[in-house]
């Protein structure tokens, strides 16, 4: 559904050791979440958490067609593209605990995880605040002309916020290397897609910019990563931006204090998109193929639960920050 | 008189303006299928069913100016920002528009309308949400702006806001969503705007407080108390226009002031009422007014670097002790 | 171009009565801004002034297809449209001379023209806010149940920033009573429409919001009004928004201190439009069509222009506001 | 040292920091091919092509954060604000992303940005485009905001601001654009951000001013020096850090302080002002500290009126002889 002449889908398909890396981060972010939560009602994560459960493909197949100098930037529902990006469980946990060891050092929290030594340039909780932040480090890569790209992640209760179209139109005016990524999970909070937005498909509001847009199942992570990859080639290669709606799901609720189905919508469909669960769809692919068996699968879990084990330990008995840092890194040092 | 809480109380006045007044309607993101991000408005989709109140997509600046242009043809909008830390993206239309239109027009086109929600911080939610910029507000002619501290105070001002017939910025507070109080049930109870409140008598020291401040200013007259030192609790409960002779008239029995505010220091309203003492109460101070203000950095997400970030009892005892000359 | 289905276009062609009533409104507001101009030149009109020259029809024909009590709300380049809705020259140059007899008692000037009585609903001077407003007036209309419509104007350069997105998303979801109107003249200050907007089809951007469009030749009064009339009854029996984007060309600068051509513009491009000047092509079509003759046609001109005349004569001699009126109408009496 | 106006100083200065860092570009609404609305950036497009000197569509929410995204991947970006009018649209991005981005970052993404742009009226642009709102930036912990009221000043401090590692808000003043001074042409001239400047010593009363109204101030102080009154003019020129040194150390040598500004009374720069003399320097004050602001309401078109509610240098010199106590 792409505007413009697309490059070409990369043609021979990923080997097993390369699907094994994607499911491992799959599973990865989906037990780093699942732990999350509790460690939230036990107390030790505060604030707004907004889990991912769920969208893990989203994070790990667009993420797959970046380079290691790419820019990635998303909202507060950021954990799983942290993870996905390299960012080590410890770190994020930590941050989650608001630990001086944490990613932003206890100071940003869920909602503000970022390593800038990745690229990961955040987690941002204006809701449409980082869909112009994207086109400015994209903006950045090409006035420096390297050809990194900006993979810019949003919920599709963004597209009707003024950030977007403004953000939009200058990337495409000015031919900027960014990805928009819709993260389409049907609500944005209590509010079903159709409550908040004119227009459903929207993928072709790409159409009021001239910028090539593709609609994506965001559930099969390699769908998604072919997808990724044919936007940030355009990206980098022809410098043009590309609007990508990947549909996915949230299982859980919005944030914590958001129940996972009763007010707007109900058990049954939250059930009925398990059934097309990312982990599931990839792992019975691999074990089909006979790249995987049950025994691998589960060692494969208990290896990544380990690590998300370790993390807690990590969050729960690294130090507070010192109390002097309430009062850094308010303006750069010695200025 | 019922006891109930701050929510409650808001959800009360309301519930009595819309069935007041068919004119009255309330908009905002998650305010009606979800009863509200904080459930201030439990029920009242129900009660007045969709076209009274709105639900949004996530378009502030769009959502700020519909409710002003409704108010330009009559309507009495209320509009609810999820929080106020979003309306930084509506305040063009809240200044430029809404606080403008009335002079602009040589009086012809008013605006009645109320924006509110909860501002300032809660718990742990970092820089972007943990903001108290009622003093942005406060400096716009044009603009009230009203932050009730108890649940009595949040009914009888949200009502004669609705009422207004002018712009009325609102802000509540997450954290004082579940305190209780007494509130008046009579259907008339309205407190008028531009009134501060003594919320507690005293003769040693004056301390002015309004919203979240309240409480902490009580707390620290309870402990002040315990040693001996008797102070006044000023609660402006309007923040514009100022309450100067309630202010004044305290200042003028304590001869001592110690204003306390969620917000940052530079330019807070604290600074307002400061200048507002040192001019018109000169004689009457012994010491310098003090302000204790939240810390001047963006909010910290670590909960000890927050709690030390936030305006408490402790550090207003110690400023009220300084203006004593006790330490 | 509309996207849904439209009402039918009225069929019987418009009286000589009628032709000439739109033939004075055009002429008064070019004698008026002809005016204007000059008395700026004089000092006697201050501040930010924008004349409308060339886009006499787009005011004329769309508020012609309005009712007496249906909103009108534009930018700060409307002097145009409140001479087309009925408000006296004398009160618009009054206002633009600053004077207590001005619409808006002297206190609003060239940007800030209202009169509530005519549901002319301002003169706004940032670009794009009178598109929520303008909803919001419909939103009003609508909440009460009563047939009125809302018209708004803005310029192309409007389209670009957030205002316009939020609002037209809002008016189509919400099924709101009003008609957005693109005043395309080509120009935002300086930038030419295809430095600012990834689109050039403008009318376009309302498939973002399956809103229904047009667009229409902004020089011919009639074919304006035949197109407002469409998007009014749209409006106003089946409560829904339309874009409209009507093409129009300034022959000023766009404001007193900014040069007619030279810096962005050529002379030529000027001169070109100029040839298809709203003015002329109605009076040629009536003088074609017998309805109109030299004599009656320089006897109109000579009537618009006394009457410009008594408006500066009327501004000149009004007094200023008291100075009491700095301090009133900030907020409402006794409250 | 040549004499070149306030534009002339600004554009110097972007030019220099231009040629001196690739890093510095300039975006903003017609700030290329019609070299500025106010031609501040005259030249700079032919000089240093459409790649540093970028126009941008009227979307200023989106271009602030452009650049925001610009700074935070190390680049050097000056944002022009046709006027700080039109930045509210903007806002968002100034104080939740480009203010804060370092603090929630735990320090790893600085943002080196400056906004800039006339702040403030001119003449008679009325309520929408009148609006001087310094008070609101200076209010935000992590932004530096910086109010040349000279052209060297201009000069100076534009060049420090666009080196300075972290956000600026840089207002100017279309009414300052045509004034002229003396300005070192040394390519290193640049000025400390933070620091105030004594305009002009006395020994009577300090006048505190900044922008616009250090033309005021000095002119007051002339009238005065007439009458015998020895004003010292201590221009603020940053104001957020304050340098509340150099203000202090004024007001102890002269005991009376009366502040400027061209904003309005509720919460401005001067009440901060008000706060730090009150209680840093309360045992050296012989009179409240007064001030003159603009008129507490949306400014009006009618010339008259608009004179009317600007500070000027009469209310000047009638507030220093209030707190001289010789009327
Ligand atoms: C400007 C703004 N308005 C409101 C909010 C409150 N809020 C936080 S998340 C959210 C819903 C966003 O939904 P969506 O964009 O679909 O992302 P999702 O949460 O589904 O990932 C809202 C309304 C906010 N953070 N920012
Ligand atoms: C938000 C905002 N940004 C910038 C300006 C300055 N400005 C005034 S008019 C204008 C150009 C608008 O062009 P357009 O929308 O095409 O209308 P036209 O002037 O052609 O009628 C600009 C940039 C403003 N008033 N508001
Ligand atoms: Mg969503
Ligand atoms: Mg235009």
């Amino acid at each position: 559904m792409a505007t413009t002449a697309a490059p070409a889908r990369s043609k021979s398909g990923p080997g097993a050791d390369e699907l094994r890396g994607y499911l491992r981060q799959l599973l990865l972010i989906r037990r780093f979440e699942e732990r999350a939560g509790e460690m939230y009602s036990l107390g030790k994560i505060g604030g707004f958490c907004h889990l991912y459960i769920g969208q893990e493909a989203v994070a790990v197949g667009t993420i797959a067609a970046l380079r290691p100098d790419d820019y990635v930037i998303s909202a507060y529902r950021e954990h799983g593209q942290a993870l996905a990006r390299g960012m080590s469980s410890r770190s994020v946990m930590a941050e989650l605990f608001g630990k001086a060891t944490g990613c932003s050092k206890g100071k940003g929290g869920s909602m503000h995880l970022f390593d800038a030594s990745l690229g990961f340039m955040g987690g941002h909780g204006i809701v449409g605040g980082q869909i112009p932040l994207a086109a400015g480090l994209a903006f950045a890569a090409k006035y420096r002309g390297t050809d990194q790209v900006a993979a810019c992640f949003f919920g599709e209760a963004a597209v009707n916020i003024g950030s977007f179209h403004e953000a939009l139109n200058m990337a495409s005016l000015w031919k900027l290397p960014v990805v928009f990524i819709i993260e389409n999970n049907g609500y944005g909070m209590g509010t079903a897609l159709a409550r908040g937005s004119s227009l459903l498909d929207l993928a072709h509001r790409s159409y009021s910019y001239d910028m090539a847009n593709e609609v994506v199942d965001g559930q099969d992570v390699l769908t998604v990563k072919t997808a990724m990859e044919m936007a940030v080639t355009r990206a980098r290669t022809e410098s043009k931006p590309t609007l990508l709606e990947i549909r996915t799901y949230r299982y859980v609720g919005h944030s914590m204090s958001d129940a996972a189905h009763g007010t707007y919508r109900t058990k049954e469909e939250v059930e009925t998109y398990r059934e097309r669960d990312p982990i599931v769809l990839l792992r019975d692919r691999m074990i089909a193929a006979t790249q995987l068996d049950a025994a691998g699968y589960e060692a494969l879990d208990r290896e990544v639960k380990a690590e998300v084990d370790d993390a807690i330990q990590f969050a729960e008995s690294s130090p507070d920050p010192d109390p002097s840092e309430l009062w850094t890194d308010v303006y750069a040092p010695r200025s | 008189m019922a006891v109930i809480t701050y929510r409650e109380a808001l959800n009360q006045a309301l519930r009595e303006e819309m069935h007041r007044d068919p004119d009255v309607f309330l908009m905002g993101e998650e305010v009606a299928e979800y009863d509200g991000a904080y459930k201030v408005s439990r029920g009242l989709l129900k009660e007045f069913g969709a076209r009274r109140v709105v639900d949004t997509p996530i378009a502030e600046l769009g959502f700020a100016g519909i409710g002003v242009g409704a108010a330009m043809a009559g309507l009495r909008p209320v509009i609810e920002f999820m929080t106020w830390n979003f309306a930084l993206l509506a305040i063009d239309q809240v200044v430029n528009s809404a606080a403008k239109l009335r002079y602009m027009s040589g009086g012809q086109i008013g605006c009645p309308i109320v924006f509110r929600g909860p501002g300032g911080a809660a718990l742990q939610l970092a820089a972007q949400h943990s903001q108290a910029l009622e003093s942005w507000y406060a400096h716009v002619p044009g603009l009230k702006v009203v932050m009730p501290g108890t649940p009595a105070d949040a009914k009888g001002l949200l009502k004669a806001a609705i009422r207004d017939d002018d712009p009325v910025v609102f802000i509540e507070g997450e954290m004082l969503y579940n305190t209780k109080g007494e509130v008046p049930e009579a259907e008339d109870f309205v407190i008028p705007i531009g009134q501060a409140e003594v919320k507690r008598p005293g003769d040693h020291v004056t301390v002015v407080c309004h919203s979240k401040t309240v409480t902490v200013a009580l707390k620290a007259a309870e402990a002040l108390a315990q040693e001996g030192i008797s102070a006044e609790v000023v609660d402006l409960r309007t923040i514009r226009p100022l309450d100067t002779d309630t202010i004044l008239a305290s200042v003028a029995k304590t001869n001592r002031c110690v204003i306390l505010e969620e917000g940052w220091p530079y330019a807070g309203v604290g600074a307002q009422v400061v200048d507002v003492i040192q001019r018109d109460a000169f004689d009457h101070l012994d010491a310098p007014v003090l302000r204790v203000t939240g810390a001047d950095v963006p909010m910290p997400y670590n909960k000890q670097l927050e709690k030390a970030a936030k305006t408490d009892p402790a550090r207003a005892v110690a400023a009220v002790k300084r203006v004593l000359y006790l330490a």
